[in-house]
Formats: C-alpha cells, structure tokens, sequence
C-alpha cells in the first residue's frame, strides 16, 4: 500500500509519514522466555477500518520514550480487527516493548513492503519452512491459507527450533498436527533430557537440522512452492537442499530482515546490493535473491 | 605524482629526500628478511602534496613510500584495525608524536611491542595548508632517539624552546576568563560538532570496540547532534583520554568544524603532568595514571 | 544580579544528587537518619558497590537531568571494601573536577567526600554546607540551557 | 526561461531588497570564533542574515565546508512530540517545521543539481513533508563558478561549473565579474524576480534593479567553455556503473579504501547523503521522536538487533558509499548521486577521494577489458 507521488505543487496538506497509529494491547503470549507476541487493536476507529495489509508485510512498532523496532506482521489478514507482532528481547525497544502490559499504548507504523504472492500459491502445493522466530512471518500467510483452505492442494509444516521450550505457536502447532488436511513435521537441533526424549518420540518430533530433516522427508518438488524462513545460516542451508530436491529457484520463496529506522526506502540502510529490503522486499524468490552480491547480505 | 622538487625539500637542518630514501632502504630489507609482513607509511596522495597513509606488503613497492613535512597523519590509528591487526608483524613510519602513540598501544596491551618495528623518523614540524602545527611549537621529541623505537633516522638538532607555545598562551586566555564565559566558550565550540566522529575514529587510543556513544541501553550519550548530546560527548571523549592522550592533535585537525579540541587535550595533558608527574607514550614501563593509584595522592579538594 | 535572579535564588531549592558507596556512606547517612541527625532535605541519595564504580558520565547525566550539585562519597582510603576503589576513584575524580571546572562548571556544585559508616554527623553537615553553597549559586542554569536539540 | 543582467555594484541592494520583502536570506559567511581572541579553524557556511548590516558579511563567490542541504534537511529535527498519560495511553502530536520564506544565495549548480536528487528520493513513492515543504518554501540561486578548486570534478558526472539545473536562478559573474547574468529558471524564480522588483528600500524608488540579460549569454557560454577547459579533473564517469556492478567483490576496491576510519565527514559534509537516523529523545514521560543525520561508514549502521551485521568490514561501508552513489541510486533515479564537489575530498582525514578511487577502477577495468580483447584475438 504506497500513496501516489503527489505531484501537486501544492506541498501544505502533506501528511507526516513518521507519525505512527496508536494502538492498544489486548492480549500477551510468552512464546519462549524471550519471545513474546503483543495483540495489538487500533484505538482509533477510523483507522481500524481503514487498515488492511497483507501477509509478509511488516511495520515498525514504537515504544515511545526508546525508540521504534521492525518487525513482520505476524496474524494472518484474514483475522480481522486486530494484528500481532512476536519479537525476541534483544535491545533498547524490544526490552521496552516487553515491559508494557495489557492495555498500554504501541505505535504501529505500515504496513510496508511487497508480500507473500498468495495467489500464485493457490492450488498448488505448500512447503512452509520455518526457523526458530522465523516462523513469525509465515504464521501469517499459514493462518491465512488454512483460512482458505480449499483453494490450496497438499500443505506441508516443517518447523524446527533449537530446543523443544524454543518453539514459538506452540499451541497453534499442536492444533496443525490435529489437522488431517496438512502435515507437520517438527525438529529440535538436540533435546535436553531422556524425558523429554521419550515425550518428544511420542509426539513423533525428530531431531536433527532442517536442511537433514528436509532431506529425509524429501518433498516432491512438482506443482509445489516452498516458503522458507529462518536465521541467514539456515536459509543459506535449506535453499542449497531444496535446490537439490530440485526445486526451482523461483518457486522457492523466502522474506528477509535488514536493519530498518524508515521503512519506506529513505533512510538508507536496508539494501541489499541496489535493493531496497523494505520498499522491494522483504519477500524473494531465491531467484531474485541470486542475483544480489552474496557479501553484502 | 613526483614528490617535491628538491629545493623545497630543505628545511632547517634536514633533508626530507635522504629521510625517504632511507625509509624506502629499511623498508625494503624488512619485507625481504621478513621480518615485517607490512609496512604502514606514506605515499603521495591523489591531490597535490598531500601525503596518505599506505600500506606496502611487497619489496619492489617500496618506492611509493614518500616523507615530507606534510605527512601529518599518525598512522598508529591503524596498529588497532582487526583487518591490520592480523597481519603482524608490522613496521611503521612514525614521527615523534607517532611513536608515543605506540608506545601507549603496548602498555595499554593492545599490541605486543615485538611484532611492531617503528621507523623513526626525524621530523621539524609538520605542515597544513602552508603553516605548521601549533602542537610543533615545543615538541620535545622532533628527534625521536629518546624513545623507544626500533631505528631512528635522521638527527635533527633542535633545542626544544622552552617559550611558551601558542596553545599554551591559549590556555592562559582561556584561564583568565571567568567560570560562565568559559563554559560559554566550549557551549559554543561543541554546538559546531555534528557528531561524525572523527575525533574518535582517527585517535589510536581511541580502541574500544563498542564505543560508550554506540551505547543505547541506556542511552548515556544523546545521538541528537544537539548542545546535551554534544557537550556530553565531547566532555566524556576528552575524559576518557586522560593520561593516555600523547597530543598527536589528530583529532583537532581531523574535526571538519574546526572545534579547539587540542585546547582541551593540552590542558589535561598539563593537569597529569603537573599531578602525576606522567607524560604520556613516552616510557614503556610507566601505566597511564588513572589505571593505578599511590596511597599517598592528593586529596585535598575531597572533604 | 537584577531583582528577579536574586528572589528567583531566594525561594530556589537546589536539587542535589549524591552518589554513594553501600559500604560506608550510605551506611553513614542511614546512621545519620537513625541518631536523628537533621540535615537539608534537598539530597536524593543513590547507592553504588562502590566510588570506584561511580562512573563520571553518571554525573554529566545527573546534571543534564536537572541536579543543581552533585555529591560523591564514599569509603577513606585504606577502609575500601574492594581494597583500592576510591584509590582509584580519587586520581579520577581529581582529573574530572580539573576538566569541570576547565570548561566552566563552578566547582561548589561538585564536591567529592569521604564519610565512613560511623561518621553519621559528617554526612549530615556536608549536605548541609553543599546545599547552602548551591543556593548561594542559584540554579545551575548553564547546564539547563543544554537542550537536546536547538529548537526545544 | 527570462535572462536578467544585474551590475556587481547592485548586488547589495539585491540582497537589501529580499530582506525588506520580509524574506529570510540564507547565504555563505565566514564564521571564525573570536571569544576572548581565541581563535579556531576559519569556516565557510551557509547562515542566516538577518539584518541589512549582516549583508556584508556575505560572501557571494566561495566554497563553503558544509553543503546547503541543511536549509531542507537539518541535521536533526523533531518529527512527532509523545507524551504519556496515566493509565498507559500516550498522545503525539505531528512537529510542524517552522516554515519561512527563504531564499538561498550562493549555492553552486553542483550543490543546486544535488536538491533536486534530495528531492526525487524524498518524494519516492512516499512523500517527506519535513523536505518538500522546506523545498517548497525556499527560491535557490545559485551562482556559477568560474574558478573550480583542484578537487571539483563536476564535469565528470555531467554537470558543469554553470549548469542550472536544480537552481530556481543562476547568477553567472560574465564580464570578469563587472556584472551578472541571471537565468530565470523555474516559475519560484520568477516570482522572486517580480518581488524584488516590487520591493522598494530605503536607497532606491521602485524603479527596476534588472535589465535585459539576453545579450550576455554568449559571454557566458564562452565563459563556461574557459572554465571547462581549465578543471583539471575531468575524466568521464558515465559509464561507472557498469563498472561498479562488475567491481563489487574485486580486491581492488578494497585496497582502494583501505585506509578509510570509518568516521562520518564524507557524509555530513556531501550534498547529497541523506540516510538518517530515527530516536526517542527525552524522558519516558515525554519527548520527541527525532530524525538525526547519519552515515553508511558508521559500525552501527546495518548492525541487526541480534548482533549480525552486513557490513562489519570497513571496505564493505566504502563500498556502499560509492555503489549507492555511482550505481544503485542511478539505477533508480537515472542519475550518480555524486555532484562532484569534491566537499569528502577535501574534508577527508586520510585524504581518501572519491574521484582518484573511481578513476583506477576505471582504468584496471579499461585494462582488463583490453586484456579480455586481446585473448579472444589471439
């Protein structure tokens, strides 16, 4: 959603792009013991309606007094009313952010960015891979595709994390494998202990990367477009083993995260090569990715 | 780009062209003995005389290697850059203030003081846009054989003059201003700063990888080039050099707006010379003094 | 001094912040409240392990945050709980008031002290003397006009 | 587009004349600081002039250090102003900027050209009201160059000492400096030119300081012809892109600029760097969100929140510095976005220039060009 260059000379009614919309929290999930996910409903209604977005989209979430940080929209466009974030606590914002609580007031400003192309997706088949937060951003398009579900063909999960308490959705990943119109498949990079073990078997989570894990379960690449997000070492893993899965290149799509401030191409700092992270990505296809210089991602 | 004709090449008592010529000499033995894997020194630069840093890793290219009086900058900056830092050992062409600053890098641990062989060099003050450097007034080290280097060349003799240099009769000016005209003095000098970091990034003591400014949680430093964020910046840079500054003025020539930061420097550098009878990069042996302490320092303006 | 800056001073309450060591200041001024000792109400006290981790940009920050003087206490020489912090802490606290008062901040609003965990009385005159020579200075006016950007 | 002529003698009242209709002036003077005789480094920079008296502080034909985007693009301002409220809500208000109309002097057509770059990026897809409406407000003569430093270099991104793009009016001092030929170039400029008209001061009546200036183009075309000739930089940098995109792993660039710090100048001095930085200043219970300048050879600039960081090497900043300018933005916008002012050449710490850094990636590329010839040849 990008306004029009307004070409009128006339520059008084401009209105201040850095201004974000204010928005309440209604609901907080501890993902993991860093990882949370904020409910966000807009307090003003005429931007509540006027809002829509798409999945892959993102935004930069303010708490004021520290400062604004990226990240993507995580619920999916067809739940109305409201949108989600999950963030790991790592800085200055995302510390400030996880010391609000239900009812204090975020900013939200967007939603910027190109998006999952979802109606390239419809009736084929689905590869969704994510990593550890990565499966943030394909929450979104996951939630919004299951909400269609009819237009889809096969849909295949493989999410991993390091550990089996670094899983975020966990909830939402018990109610995919009760699921009979999709398949999920999760791994852990190691488990902790033989309890944990013998509970995870149970639940038939596997061990191992995902790159491996890919390999074993070895999708078939045909009528099938494969979603892939994760850590930058585990996409560069996992687009070499789909390549040899022979997926082609365009048909694997994936959504990238740079250091952000503006969001909408002006502040400089999200190119990768000539492109711009934030006005034409975040999403890829590993084609398009190619032809970015490999040493400045 | 030929260096200078010979004739400019006089000055006082020493000859620029034997200087370079024996640095290119040294130069060339130490990268073919191996004994260096690099050399940081100067080459003529792309705009008329101005010297730049260069760094020479293979024997044959030694004749880039150039020394005039306008090769102001302190190369030492670049012993504590990770990408130079791995190709130990190193030789170094260093003028007097140079090599003090390299002599603070080893007590500061920051380099060990084998795998550096500085070139000393002979230096009658160097020039800027045709007039020398106030810092040259009362260098005491123009000849750098009082201090630890591994080779010196050339032995200009000058008595360092003991008349007050121009930043000393500065100073004066500056103490002889009341509190609030002073303050307003700096006011203005730091409102001019726009933050780009100069001082910082051209000072070889100016090491720590994650710099007190870059700090964000919490923010002690303001980002905002404004007077707070300004003030506070200069304010804590100035302090964290104390005792450790050698008054190479880097930082001074390097600030694009010009702010009196060798003001600054050479006054502290005065206070720990007259408190703590310490100069610094001079003696390998010495800790700066804010990292040690005597039980018997003063402590009369404490209550 | 026109009419206005001097009844501006006279009802003006300095706010002085103190940093403290836990060991003894801190420990001092809890015995100077517990013997009763009365002393000016202007000080906020805040308590660090020890003056050798009072670092100076704390100070520049409580100046910037609106202190009109700041103190700095901690253990005497030779009673440090970590052996040689306020040895330290005294070369860096001498350099810093130097380079305070050579950029024009007036020494009174920044006063260094010793006060051991039974000195309860010294505590309690040294926030007095800090406090009245701070309202004879007035409020610390130049570090206010320090804006964050020019046009605030 | 109207020629204008304007004698040198008249030009004080020019400047009489803007500010008596009641419009800010901006224009270089010296700013040395003279507090109690102690003196710094003698600076060039756009300022205000406020008052008649200050009108002979300006100097009309110079260089100054900073570049004018300051007028547009300050170095740093508010963008919204937060407070909190009780119960956790907050309010902002959008920071209107003080908006004035400004004319500015003694801009050079590089730095006027280097507006109207500013002005394509602020005005991509989305619109910056703090820089269009800055723009918007202000009339930008330039004047012409007729003594280019060693380190201009102009000519090389295709401009010239005289070009007007980006200028509402160009002076050219034609005649050796006897008088002025002004090109009316945009409708602002032409405004501006019936305001001053209009305007009386108290030295002269209403009668017209401009006369017909056609007749001196030629003059000035000849001139710039002159002064072309005289740079002594003018290697051609059309076809750089190309270049860079076939150099963007090459060791060259690397050994290049491997002696640059990493501190900022290049991009605080240039008139065409416009990354900035957002922050909340103030306390938690009220500030400003501020819009900062900032610079690609920062540490910082690209650092991910989880720690990784693109471009941890100082090259790979250079890097950026020169293919954002000479080939990503010109890929975008047609334009280098390089204007060729030589301001990083000359500020630059370690002397590190753009031009002679461009200039052997262009020749080690016409050489292994010709090397590439050659072996098909043989």
């Amino acid at each position: 959603m990008c306004s029009m260059n307004s070409t009128s000379t006339d520059k008084t009614e401009l209105k201040n792009i850095y201004r974000p919309m204010l928005m309440k929290i209604i609901s907080i999930a501890d993902e993991t013991k860093d990882t949370r996910t904020l409910r966000l409903e807009f307090s003003d209604q005429k931007e509540k309606d006027a809002f829509n977005f798409k999945a892959g989209q993102f935004g930069l979430y303010s708490a004021f007094g520290h400062g604004e940080a990226v990240f993507c929209i995580s619920s999916s466009p067809s739940k109305k009313g409201y949108i989600e974030c999950t963030f790991k606590k790592v800085g200055k914002v995302t510390v400030a952010l996880r010391n609000l609580d239900i009812g204090d007031t975020v900013g939200f400003r967007g939603p910027y960015g190109n998006n999952f192309p979802i109606d390239n997706l419809k009736g084929k088949n689905l590869l969704f891979i994510g990593g550890g937060i990565g499966l943030a951003p394909l929450r979104s398009l996951i939630d919004n595709v299951l909400d269609l579900r009819s237009e889809f063909s096969n849909i295949t999960i493989l999410c991993g994390a390091r550990s089996v308490s670094d899983f975020i959705y966990k909830g939402q990943i018990r109610e995919w494998e009760s699921r009979s119109d999709l398949k999920l498949v999760k791994t852990v990079d190691a488990l902790t202990s033989p309890a944990e073990e013998t509970e995870w078997k149970a639940s038939n989570g596997r061990v191992g990367l995902i790159p491996k894990i890919l390999a074993d379960i070895n999708p078939s690449a045909n009528n099938t477009y494969a979603i892939v997000c994760g850590p930058p070492i585990m996409i560069k893993f996992t687009l070499q083993e789909l390549e040899k899965l022979n997926f082609s290149r365009d048909k694997v799509i994936t959504t990238l995260e740079n250091r952000m401030k503006c969001g909408f191409g002006k502040c400089g700092r999200c190119n990768i090569g000539p492109i711009y992270i934030c006005k034409e990505g975040p999403v890829f296809t590993a084609e398009e990715l190619k032809n970015l210089p490999q040493s400045d991602f | 780009m030929t260096t200078n004709s010979n004739q400019s090449n006089q000055n006082a008592n020493i000859n620029y062209n034997d200087l370079q010529s024996e640095i290119r000499h040294l130069a060339k033995d130490l990268l073919e003995s191996k004994k260096v894997r690099i050399v940081i020194g100067y080459g003529s630069g792309p705009l008329n005389s101005k010297p730049v840093p260069v760094f020479i890793t293979d024997a044959n290219d030694v004749d880039r290697l150039v020394y005039n009086e306008f090769c102001f900058n302190n190369l030492s900056i670049y012993l504590t850059k990770a990408e130079i830092k791995a190709k130990a050992p190193w030789a170094i062409v260093v003028k007097g203030c140079d090599a003090r600053s390299v002599i603070g890098l080893v007590v500061e641990n920051q380099i060990k003081r084998d795998d550096v062989f500085t070139i000393g060099v002979s230096c009658n003050g160097v020039k800027l846009e045709g007039n020398t450097l106030s810092k040259c007034d009362t260098c005491a080290v123009k000849n750098p054989s009082n201090i630890n280097v591994n080779k010196v060349i050339g032995n200009i003799k000058t008595a360092s003059s003991t008349s007050a240099s121009t930043l000393d009769k500065e100073l004066e000016q500056l103490n002889k201003m009341s509190a609030e005209e002073r303050f307003q003095f700096w006011k203005n000098e730091f409102d001019r700063c726009i933050r780009c970091y100069g001082c910082r990034q051209i000072c070889p003591h100016c090491f720590c990888n994650n710099c007190i400014a870059e700090k964000s949680a919490p923010q002690w430093i303001s980002t905002t080039p404004g007077s707070r964020g300004n003030f506070a910046w200069n304010a804590i840079r100035a302090f964290h050099l104390v005792g450790r500054c050698v008054e190479c003025m880097e930082c001074s020539r390097a600030c694009p707006m010009g702010i009196r930061l060798d003001l600054l420097n050479h006054y502290l550098a005065q206070e720990v010379r007259d408190s703590y009878n310490f100069v610094a990069g001079m003696d390998l042996e010495q800790k700066p003094p804010l990292t040690t302490y005597n039980l018997k320092d003063n402590q009369d303006f404490i209550k | 001094m026109n009419n206005t800056t001097n009844n501006k001073k006279e009802n003006f309450e300095p706010r002085i912040i103190a940093f403290v060591c836990q060991w003894c200041t801190y420990t001092g001024a809890d015995l100077a409240g517990t013997s009763r000792i009365q002393y000016a109400p202007n000080v906020r006290i805040i308590k660090l392990p020890c003056t050798g981790r009072i670092d100076v940009h704390f100070i520049l920050k409580a100046f910037e945050q609106g202190a009109d003087g700041v103190i700095v206490s901690g253990c005497h020489p030779g009673d440090c709980h970590y052996t040689s912090g306020n040895y330290y802490a005294r070369r860096r606290f001498e350099m810093f008031k130097k380079m305070m008062g050579f950029l024009g901040i007036d020494d009174k609003r920044l006063q260094f002290a010793w006060v051991s965990a039974a000195e309860g009385r010294k505590w309690g005159t040294l926030v007095d003397e800090v406090t009245n020579n701070v309202r004879a200075l007035g409020p610390f006016e130049d570090y206010k006009s320090l804006k964050i950007f020019q046009a605030e | 587009m109207k020629n204008y002529q304007l004698a040198a003698k008249d030009l004080e009242t020019f400047f009489e004349r803007i500010l008596s209709s009641n419009l800010k002036l901006v224009a270089p003077v010296s700013t040395t600081q003279h507090i109690a005789n102690l003196k710094s480094k003698t600076q060039i920079l756009f300022k205000e002039i406020p008052t008649k008296e200050d009108i002979k502080k300006i100097i009309s034909d110079t260089y100054t250090d900073m570049s004018a985007k300051e007028v547009f693009f300050p170095q740093s301002e508010p963008v919204i102003e937060y407070t909190h409220k009780k119960g956790g809500a907050v309010d902002i208000k959008d920071v209107e900027p003080t908006l004035k109309e400004t004319v500015l002097f003694g801009s050079r057509p590089c730095d006027a050209f280097g507006f109207s770059l500013l002005e394509k990026l602020f005005s991509w897809d989305y619109d910056d009201p703090f820089f269009l409406k800055r723009r918007d407000k202000t009339t930008v003569i330039s004047m012409g160059c007729t003594s280019p430093l060693e380190s201009c270099f102009c000519t090389s991104v295709g401009l010239s000492p005289m070009s007007n793009i980006g200028s509402d009016i160009l002076f050219t001092p034609v005649d050796n400096g006897e008088r002025y030929l002004i090109e009316v170039v945009t409708p602002r400029g032409e405004k501006l030119i019936e305001t001053i008209n209009g305007a009386v001061t108290s030295t002269t009546t209403r009668q017209s300081i401009f006369t017909d200036g056609n007749t001196l183009v030629q003059n000035k075309n000849i001139l710039e012809g002159k002064v072309k000739e005289q740079m002594k930089r003018k290697e051609d940098f059309k076809d750089i892109s190309d270049i860079l995109k076939d150099k963007f792993d090459d060791s060259q660039l690397e050994s290049e600029t491997y002696r640059c710090l990493g501190c900022g100048v290049c991009s605080m001095v240039c008139p065409t760097c416009h990354c900035f930085d957002i922050v909340d200043e103030g306390e938690s219970s009220h500030g400003y969100r501020m819009k900062n300048w900032d610079s690609c050879s920062f540490a910082l600039f690209t650092k991910h929140g989880g720690g990784h960081n693109p471009r941890d090497l100082q090259f790979k900043r250079c890097r950026q510095r020169y293919m954002h300018k000479l080939h990503y933005y010109r890929e975008k916008f047609a334009d280098a976005l390089c204007v060729g002012c030589g301001r990083c050449v000359r500020a630059c710490p370690v002397n590190l220039d753009i031009y002679s850094v461009v200039y052997n990636l262009k020749k080690a590329y016409a050489n292994k060009k010709k090397d590439n010839k050659d072996n098909d040849n043989v």
